[in-house]
């Protein structure tokens, strides 16, 4: 594990967020201009998703069935366990128990990419259709957090419009759609685009990329003091819980150490773009700063700077 | 150029989340204002939530509209947004040119 | 501080296309104004054209003149824009401090 | 839904250079402002300094106040940056709902 | 042809602008910020047009005289054509034949890259040159169309303005300021960025880049009920007659395949960067509506889809 | 020193520069848009940084005390040198000359860039730290200038706010931040990033950076007229003499061909985005035109034009 974490620490991807975090802290105005940030996510999802489409297309469609299974299974389980720990162990009320609980039932993609590249950084790159498994991973994930609150809190007339906000987001097209696109897409053809989309100049971009994800996550640091110690508790150990689950379900879908330690990654990792707005309008009375601050400031740094070497060595232990 | 003949309107100006833009923007209509103007905006109020603690940056929207519209869109936003969201609105008076164009046949 | 000496004068705003910026702009001051604040902005009126149809965001200019310069303003507007392009203008009441800054000597 | 009840509030309009952000917002509270809209802009002015001499556009910020504030603020500003800042300022009347959200207690 | 539309439909260029369609298609709010949008419009034109130089300098001068005259004379055709259609045929009204003929008396830039990057996917690169026949082609196209409208209408004193901006036109400034800079540059100075500017980079980055244009271009799909029949028509009957006559023009001129079917597809491209303003700024009573339309909804993505290929087969004929 | 000035004019970089020079005289409308700009500068800052830290890696510490320690003395230097011209010769007012010399206390970190680039060009790199000695110039300049204005105005109580934000200002936070992270990584993840960082990918952004700070220098050209002919004089003097100061520093420093080139560029430069909002914070009745136009439209492309083949001449002659 020491040798796994430090390979991690070392990397530039982890160190241009701890520098973004640093700038944050000495109150620098440093950050990305807003544009090129979203420029550089959006590079990331599609290069993500049509690296999975090319892959997928050189393998047969039979042997997703099993993971996709076992990850729409996963993809109800954590919003419950997420749900049932706030209300039951942190005393959360209601609209914040699924406020949160929207956020840790779905996805970081910038967790899902720097799982991805440690993956292929240790020589286990994981299955090409990974982006898929992200889709089915986040969906219900919200989905079901959000019923769950509206029930409570007696029927929100606005489910439908926020579902189709979540299914047709920025995340899911760019993956998705880049899958369509990499999988119909004559291999010549894409070959001349590949390097685009790969190697150097997708890992540099992630690196530029994780730096201003550091100013993020810096900014939200100081909301710690107020949000208190049972958030922090909980975005570690709602990590490391969901980690372990992730790994276990990728170990019984058959993947191989790289796709297990991603859904592992994937499992453990809470969402800051597509559930916020949609538990904002869904559950207005749900504290915004409590959801954010847990996976902004807590569950995604704990995740990018121990918690994938930590999942890689669940995937060694339990893979095989 | 002959001076132009003016009508005395309501300017509504609501600043808020940007989550809601959908939103606001339909209601302002089905409350009867003929248009309205977006400028994006930042800013801090009572609330304690920062904008940009909820994504996405803060809007300001501008309807002119007859008095009785301003009046219901006034006690609209109080209604539904006041409690649980980042929304604040204030109306003063304008002057317009063709005035029809701003009130509902 | 001493209190500041307000003075009554006129805001004219006008909102609409991105490809009237340099015209209205240099028109404003043509028609007395001695200066002008842009805003970016985007919108949906009476035309039923939407802004994006034409390229560029709307914009929204304010000015601070004073009642004549404002009058002159409006007409000029409405003589040379309203029937063909997509711009609206409103005016308020404002108070200003030094209010000799917004009249030409 | 029923009517809402109107207070007389003073909207300050503040536009100047973007250098001044931190500043003037953190005045305008100490100042007595219960929040503030900020939005950007450019402009010109009888200075002869472009939005865009000093680095950054520019900047304008709103806040709704009770009338002494207003004075306070207009002559803060007045003193503190009239004489070698691109800033100007303007008050206008305006009509907010829950009129004691904006007066600090 | 059925192989060489496959080429074309099976390459990610073209995919990615049908992602970008569906997307809006199904409503999503994706799309490429804006400036982000707008820095990969300027990246693509200026390798264009520096690659171009660096060509350049490697022919004579001799060789582009005839091609120049001959797009100088296309780009005077091409107008007319136009108008005629649209007042004859379609009944239109002045300001509206006229606003309509001034996009496709001018050239969509991103249509040309296309051709160009397919025609140097098809082994058959088109000549160094090209970027200069794009700016004769689009200058007098729109300068025609506006004084046709200014004369009917009652003289607009607008003229010089606009065609001053037509002329100093992010398009114009990047293509031929940037075939300057290539044919000035030192042969070693150039290899040191040219990889930056072409091959898989420039693809990756064209890619990106008609993604977004699908979603611009399928945002305009709604307004095709309200503009009619007629304009559907017009917008591929246009593409296919003047992307005809570019091939012969190109094929006159001697070019070789590759160049004839730019020219061509330039000829069957209309604008929606360069003209919308300036026919908005003169003609104020045209509809932007159908002028929008027509190009971007409809002329686009045939050229995009069919159109490249069938400039090619025309070329493929036509050259000797 | 012709051959040495018709390698830097033949090189895309300076043609972009004076293309983007050419395209605002004629009124072009054209510019990158903003964010867009940002994000190049703030990818070749951080580039320069982490290359800067992975060649330090390489080297001893030792190395670096000498030069440090002289270029911190330069950097005391430099501000009173343009403060007493700008007082003695010039009979400008301490508020403006506080404010220039503020200007020409710090660096430009595009002449910065383009000299480390024209360095590398002429197989003479410059050594590994040399960001460090860029923040070592900057920011005593900056204090020196601020400090002499406010003493002499008397007493700003907005210094010690003001050199916050310099410290911490994107130019240092980059470079300084950037060399940490190259330090600290490890070699093997250096590499898989490193082509993104480094060769034609670095050069050809730097290409498109230096088009638009052509636009933004060619904008400040139409203030020369109001400021007059003095200033003129100042800017090209100003970065000769320092230029002259900086190449014996480095010298006497013993820094290599390159190293010595690149500190007289530095040192001959002139400051446009660190500068200029603490000037204009702390000395507001100094005129920012005076000092804007004399860095951006005089001395900043005189040194990307003729400076830096000059600065590498008095290298060539002084190093050893
Ligand atoms: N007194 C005020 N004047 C102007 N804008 C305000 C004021 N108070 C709040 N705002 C704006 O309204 C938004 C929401 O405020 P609040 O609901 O008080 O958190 C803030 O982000 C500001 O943009
Ligand atoms: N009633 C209104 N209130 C505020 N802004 C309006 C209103 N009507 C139109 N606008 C603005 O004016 C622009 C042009 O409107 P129109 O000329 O009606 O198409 C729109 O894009 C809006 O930004
Ligand atoms: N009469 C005016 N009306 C509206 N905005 C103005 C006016 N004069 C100046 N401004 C704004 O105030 C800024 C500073 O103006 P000045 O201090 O006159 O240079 C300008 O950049 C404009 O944005
Ligand atoms: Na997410
Ligand atoms: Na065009
Ligand atoms: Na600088």
């Amino acid at each position: 594990m020491g040798a796994i974490l430090e390979v991690n620490l070392l990397s530039p991807i982890t160190l241009a967020f701890v520098l973004g975090v640093i700038a944050r802290l000495v109150r620098s105005e440093f950050s990305l201009p807003r544009d090129v940030y979203a420029g550089l996510g959006i590079y990331l999802l599609f290069a993500l998703g049509l690296k999975g489409g090319v892959e997928l297309a050189k393998a047969s469609w039979g042997v997703i069935v099993l993971p996709a299974v076992i990850t729409l299974a996963l993809g109800c389980i954590r919003p419950l366990t997420s749900y049932a720990v706030l209300r039951r162990v942190g005393g959360l009320g209601v609209s914040d128990s699924a406020g949160i609980a929207a956020h840790y039932g779905s996805v970081s993609a910038v967790t899902f990419i720097a799982a991805m590249s440690f993956a292929a950084g240790m020589d286990t790159p994981a299955e090409g259709y990974m982006p898929t498994l992200l889709a089915l991973l986040e969906t219900p994930g919200i989905a079901i957090a959000l019923t769950i609150g509206a029930l409570k809190m007696g029927g929100s007339r606005n489910t439908r419009e926020v579902m189709h906000e979540v299914l047709t987001g920025r995340t899911l097209v760019l993956l998705v759609g880049g899958m369509a696109v990499g999988y119909v897409s004559a291999p010549e053809a894409w070959a001349q685009v590949a390097p685009f989309y790969d190697g150097a100049i997708f890992k540099g971009a992630l690196v530029l990329f994780l730096l201003e994800m550091g100013v993020v996550a810096g900014e939200r640091l100081n909301d710690l003091r107020q949000t208190g110690a049972f958030l922090v508790a909980f975005g570690i150990a709602m990590a490391v819980i969901h980690g372990l689950l992730g790994a276990a379900a990728g170990a019984v879908a058959g993947l191989g150490v790289g796709g297990t330690t991603v859904l592992a990654a994937m499992s453990a990792s809470a969402s800051y773009i597509a559930a916020p707005p949609a538990v904002r309008l869904t559950l207005p009375d749900a504290n915004p700063t409590l959801s954010l601050t847990a996976s902004l400031a807590i569950t995604f740094p704990f995740n990018i700077i121990v918690g994938i070497p930590l999942y890689y060595q669940f995937a060694s232990w339990l893979v095989r | 150029m002959e001076p132009a003949v003016l009508t005395r309107l309501r300017l509504v100006t609501i600043v808020g989340e940007t989550v809601l833009r959908e939103r606001l923007t339909r209601q302002l209509l089905e409350w009867g204002a003929t248009g309205y103007t977006v400028t994006p905006s930042s800013g801090k109020g009572s609330r304690g939530i920062r904008t940009g603690d909820v994504p996405g940056e803060g809007l300001r929207i501008e309807a002119v509209v007859d008095s009785s519209t301003a009046e219901r869109i006034l006690s609209g936003i109080a209604g539904l947004y006041f409690e649980h969201f980042s929304v604040i609105a204030w109306v003063s008076e304008v002057q317009v040119v063709r005035g029809d164009k701003y009130v509902r046949p």
